[in-house]
């Protein structure tokens, strides 16, 4: 089992499901945000799952995977600063009640 | 005494134990922070989605990959996300209702897309060596240096941006623009 | 990488350092609104200069992950057109609600370094961190007047659905990288040709492709994946939808030239009618919505929308068979710069003092109260009708002549871009009807646009008008175009 | 009519310098756009084409020389009582003529000439290049001394030959040139009368019975008819045309709602649209 390509895979894209569900039905700006560092961390374990098994892709994977554990840093720190911006202004953090704007 | 690459007497291999184990860690924390109600319990179990995912990529043979994760996820997001946690839970903000009228249509959403992940990924033939190869620390420091030096200068770039902008949108409002907010 | 790696990415590595000079000068003279205007302003001048210095070449740097060509030089100077526009008709809309200018030009340069980033990119790896280089300076210039309440929820609006969408795009990507054993674009496209050859694709790739399609789709606006357009153009300070309905949207086309026409054209069978499904609905959902606008920022977000199917009609040509579907993309990237950004800086104009709004009303009676700005905006309007001999004329006008050259169902694309672009006169010259047939509101103070805004609501107002009259721009589109001709 | 020039010279200018450039005279305007045109048609292999437009060619340059002719040439055949009436229009009127006239005389010469490669079709030629390419024909260079020449010169030996048959009916009367010719209107008539020519001429001149058909035609049976279409047109035409309308708003209202406000509204609808992507695309991997 732990050397198939596969389980990998499919461990990876329900990693991927879950905080695809998450990011739909939580309410809190922040657990959205946890959502979709769980679909960035679902990304890089395939990434790291294709260099592990297939060759060519060996040393590439680490690259890619090194940028987008940055990527999602940075991606961090934005959304972080949005929602303590919008909190200020609305006093809540769930999202579902920022709906001025609509239409 | 070396211990054998498979449980004694059996036939079934360390490896996968290991898998098996880190695997249902990682769904299980993943599950429980989609799903609980304290947000700060949440955050706790992102740790450990993502120590289990670490110990996953050692299993995969990339300690490099794993060393990052525990300092990049688990050393710098998760505590930012911890403190934003903890800057914006009021006590007027309802934790009863964590989720959305349409949670149920998310979760039809949510296993759709997990089953057709795992239809495509099983129905597709991948050039797979069969095992897992060590990834080897200096030819990753070479084509890092090398071949993708632009994509690292431009993460350099993109994190400065992000900590310019984020610091701007971030930063408490001085006092005197405070005042004349309505 | 060598000295000559660095001289091809020249324009790049400007553009960081004039977002790097903006921020010193800041510093230095804190709170001072000219000198940082100037510094930028002056900066992408040499960013101008330095990428016309490299015009003609044709070079591959850092080991074939950057690609310097004519599309790279005539993409980076069309974002360089965008972002000095944008930073010309910010300061009037700042300056009033007490927003500083440093740190706009300086994040907004540094999305404009992304975009430029994307147009050079040869790599997937490369293209998906200009990608995020382009769309987070993005996310914090939606949220920048940060104490308006409407800005902020565009900004964590677009930010999470952004964010969404780029992992889905990762998703894709990790997917294609895996199943054909490169990121490089060139190398794709040979594995691609040779898989195609052999037979039919693995549910892997198809999988990653649909990923792939949904996040650009996105990053677009295109329909069914648009719903963060109308919420963050509306909510966002009015000189950054300017930039948000040009900047992102051509950078995304500019991902589409370089991920899906140069690394997956030999797919292009297979995503086809993905394409034309998806301009048929974003045209058609995007008028349909924008006649029933007050707003005027709102609708021409919707409209916006609707420009996305237009294009997509060019894209879908190309997949048809049609090469000068590539060339009809990038005029229609020019003019639709130009008028769009046009538009908004005219609501920009009206909006110098805050507390007004952008309903239509705003607009009753601007051709007498201002004749100067409501014959601009009647002409930005009109262009984007699509009313000849105006730039936006000419850019359906290569569009569907690319589809219907096409022939089959690309003809009926084309019939339904017709249909659309009728359809949409209506709540284009709705506007005009304001503008010139109400009587303006009492008591409306008087626009006064300082000399910067002026100097870019001209540039706008002339190469809306003379695009189609000067074909300098279709010579350099097709030039361009050229490139990707396999 | 007749005798105008003297009375309303700023009028009669313009008017013969339009009249010389409809008719097609080189350089004026309108001998390239006609040229460029029969040029076209002929090369292209559409001969007919060409020869009816090269017979319309004469034929305009003599209706418009006999129009000159009876109206501002010859003697005045004004009722003496109205003709002191007659005086030249105010500068309102005179002005937009000559601004008129002034292009309608150069214009071609600025931006047509050399016909191939003047201004005009160096703004076109873009415009038209994809148009050009996809009909797969590709026009050949203009030549002045071979097809292209012979064409112009032909068309322009018509008209100056229309118009001296024109000038022979009709008179011309320009001091400055010393053209001076009376009118024949005895010939005019002797010639239409010919027993050949007598029913076109009785044609032409009760403009052949149009007004009498038009009349049986379309007052008395339009009129029904035009009732009948009045409420066609009212029930059915703006019904559907309002109904459109309202089907369209209704429809961009009834969308409009799917635009909630709210973000996660929104993560589902671009979900489901992903999972109908790789629906689709699975489906067209799989074929």
């Amino acid at each position: 089992m732990s050397s198939s390509l596969d389980s990998y895979l499919v461990l990876s894209g329900l990693l991927f499901a879950i905080g695809t569900f998450g990011f739909l039905a939580r309410r809190n700006a922040i657990s959205m945000l946890m959502s979709i560092e769980l679909m960035l961390n679902a990304v890089n374990l395939t990434i790291v799952a294709f260099g592990a098994f297939i060759p060519t892709l060996n040393v590439q994977a680490s690259v890619i995977a090194l940028m987008v554990i940055a990527v999602a840093a940075a991606e961090a720190t934005v959304g972080l600063a949005i929602v303590m911006a919008i909190y200020r202004n609305k006093k809540t953090p769930l999202v579902d009640e920022y709906d001025a704007m609509k239409d | 005494m070396p211990i054998g690459m498979t449980i004694p007497f059996t036939a079934i291999r360390w490896d996968d134990i290991l898998f098996v184990a880190l695997a249902a860690l990682v769904v299980g924390s993943g599950l429980l922070v989609v799903t609980m109600r304290d947000i700060i319990r949440c955050g706790l179990a992102m740790i450990l989605c993502f120590a289990s995912l670490a110990g996953i990529y050692v299993l995969l043979g990339n300690p490099l990959v794993a060393a990052t994760q525990v300092l990049v996820y688990i050393g710098a997001i998760s505590i930012l996300v911890l403190f934003a946690i903890m800057l914006t839970q009021t006590k007027n903000a309802p934790t009863r209702l964590v989720f959305q009228t349409q949670a149920w249509a998310a979760a039809l959403a949510a296993i759709a897309i997990a089953v057709f992940i795992s239809v495509a990924v099983t129905a597709t033939t991948w050039p797979s060596a069969g095992a897992v190869a060590w990834t080897d620390t200096t030819k990753l420091a070479q084509t890092l240096f090398n071949q993708n030096v632009l994509p690292f200068e431009a993460v350099s770039v993109l994190l400065t941006a992000a900590v310019i902008g984020g610091v701007l949108l971030a930063r408490r409002e001085p006092a005197s623009a405070e005042e004349d907010r309505p | 990488m060598n000295w000559a790696d660095l001289g091809t990415i020249a324009p790049v590595v400007w553009a960081v350092l004039v977002a790097a000079a903006v921020l010193v000068v800041d510093l230095a003279l804190p709170g001072r609104r000219a000198p940082a205007i100037a510094v930028a302003l002056a900066g992408l001048a040499i960013v101008a200069l330095v990428i016309l210095s490299l015009a003609g070449h044709t070079e591959r740097a850092f080991g074939g992950a950057y690609t310097l060509d004519s599309l790279t030089t005539f993409l980076d100077m069309l974002f360089l057109a965008i972002g000095a526009m944008t930073i010309l008709f910010a300061n009037d809309y700042l300056e009033p609600r007490g927003l500083p200018i440093a740190e706009f030009a300086a994040i907004l340069i540094f999305a404009v370094t992304g975009a430029m980033l994307i147009a050079g990119s040869a790599d997937l790896l490369l293209l998906f961190v200009a990608l995020e280089l382009m769309v987070l300076p993005g996310y914090l210039l939606v949220g920048f007047s940060r104490r308006d309440p409407n800005s902020t929820e565009g900004a964590i609006k677009y930010f999470l659905l952004g964010s969404f969408s780029s992992a889905i795009l990762l998703f894709g990507l990790a997917y294609v990288w895996g199943t054909t054993g490169s990121t490089r674009v060139d190398v794709i496209a040979v594995a691609l040709t040779r898989l195609v050859a052999t037979g039919s694709i693995q549910p892997g790739l198809a999988m990653g492709l649909a990923f792939m399609t949904t996040g650009v789709a996105f990053k677009m606006a295109a329909v069914p994946f648009h719903y963060w357009t109308p919420d963050a153009y509306q909510g966002s300070p009015t000189p950054v939808t300017a930039y948000l309905s040009v900047g992102p949207k051509i950078g995304a086309f500019a991902i589409v030239l370089r991920l899906f026409v140069e690394a997956l054209g030999p797919l292009k069978a297979d995503w086809l009618p993905v394409v034309i499904i998806l301009a048929a609905l974003t045209m058609t959902l995007g008028n349909l919505v924008a006649i029933t606008q007050d707003n005027v920022k709102r609708m021409l977000a919707y409209s916006s929308i609707a420009h996305t199917g237009y294009i997509l009609v060019g894209l879908a040509a190309y997949a048809g068979g049609q090469h000068s579907g590539i060339t009809a993309i990038l005029f229609y990237g020019v003019a639709y710069t130009f008028m769009n950004m046009g538009a908004f800086a005219v609501i920009a104009a009206l909006q110098h003092w805050p507390g007004v709004t952008s309903q239509i009303s705003t607009f009753a009676g601007l051709g007498r109260r201002d004749p100067w700005l409501g014959l601009l905006m009647a002409i930005f309007l009109l262009s984007l009708t699509g009313i000849p001999p105006l730039a936006g004329f000419w850019a359906k006008f290569y569009v569907i002549l690319a589809a219907v050259q096409g022939g089959g169902w690309l003809t009926v694309l084309a019939v339904l871009a017709m249909l659309n672009a009728a359809a949409a006169a209506f709540y284009y010259l709705r506007v005009v009807v304001y503008m010139y047939m109400r009587e303006p509101a009492e008591g409306i103070e008087a626009t006064r646009p300082s000399l910067l805004f002026r100097v870019g609501l001209a540039a706008t107002g002339i190469v809306t008008v003379f695009i189609g009259l000067i074909p300098v721009f279709q010579t350099l589109a097709s030039n361009a175009a050229d490139v990707l001709k396999v | 009519m007749g005798g105008l020039a003297r009375k309303i010279p700023i009028t009669y200018a313009t008017m013969l310098i339009g009249a010389v450039a409809i008719s097609g005279v080189p350089p004026l305007a309108g001998f390239f756009s006609k040229d460029e045109i029969l040029g076209g048609a002929f090369k292209s292999g559409f001969l007919w084409v060409w020869a009816i437009g090269f017979v319309v060619a004469g034929m305009t340059a003599f209706y418009m020389f006999r129009l000159i002719g009876m109206t501002f040439w010859g003697p005045s055949h004004v009722d003496p009582e109205k003709e002191h009436h007659i005086h030249e229009s105010p500068t309102s009127m005179t002005r937009p003529l000559i601004v008129l006239a002034i292009p309608s005389a150069l214009l071609g010469l600025a931006i047509g000439f050399p016909p191939e490669s003047g201004l005009l079709h160096q703004w076109l030629a873009p415009v038209f290049e994809h148009t050009i390419a996809a009909g797969g024909h590709a026009e050949a260079a203009y030549s002045f001394f071979g097809v292209d020449g012979a064409l112009a010169i032909g068309t322009t030996a018509l008209v100056a030959v229309a118009i001296v048959v024109a000038w022979r009916f009709f008179g011309v009367e320009i001091p400055a040139l010393g053209l001076r010719t009376e009118p024949r209107p005895e010939q005019v008539r002797a010639i239409s009368a010919r027993p050949g020519l007598a029913l076109l001429y009785k044609g032409s001149a009760n403009k052949w019975w149009f007004d009498d058909i038009n009349h049986r035609l379309f007052v008395d049976w339009g009129g029904k008819l035009a009732a009948a279409a009045f409420w066609f047109d009212r029930t059915i035409v703006d019904g559907t045309v309002n109904g459109i309308g309202t089907v369209t708003s209704d429809a961009g209202l009834w969308i409009r709602r799917v635009q909630t406000g709210r973000v996660q509204n929104y993560a589902l609808g671009i979900a489901l649209g992903l999972i109908v992507m790789a629906a689709g695309y699975l489906v067209l991997a799989a074929r």
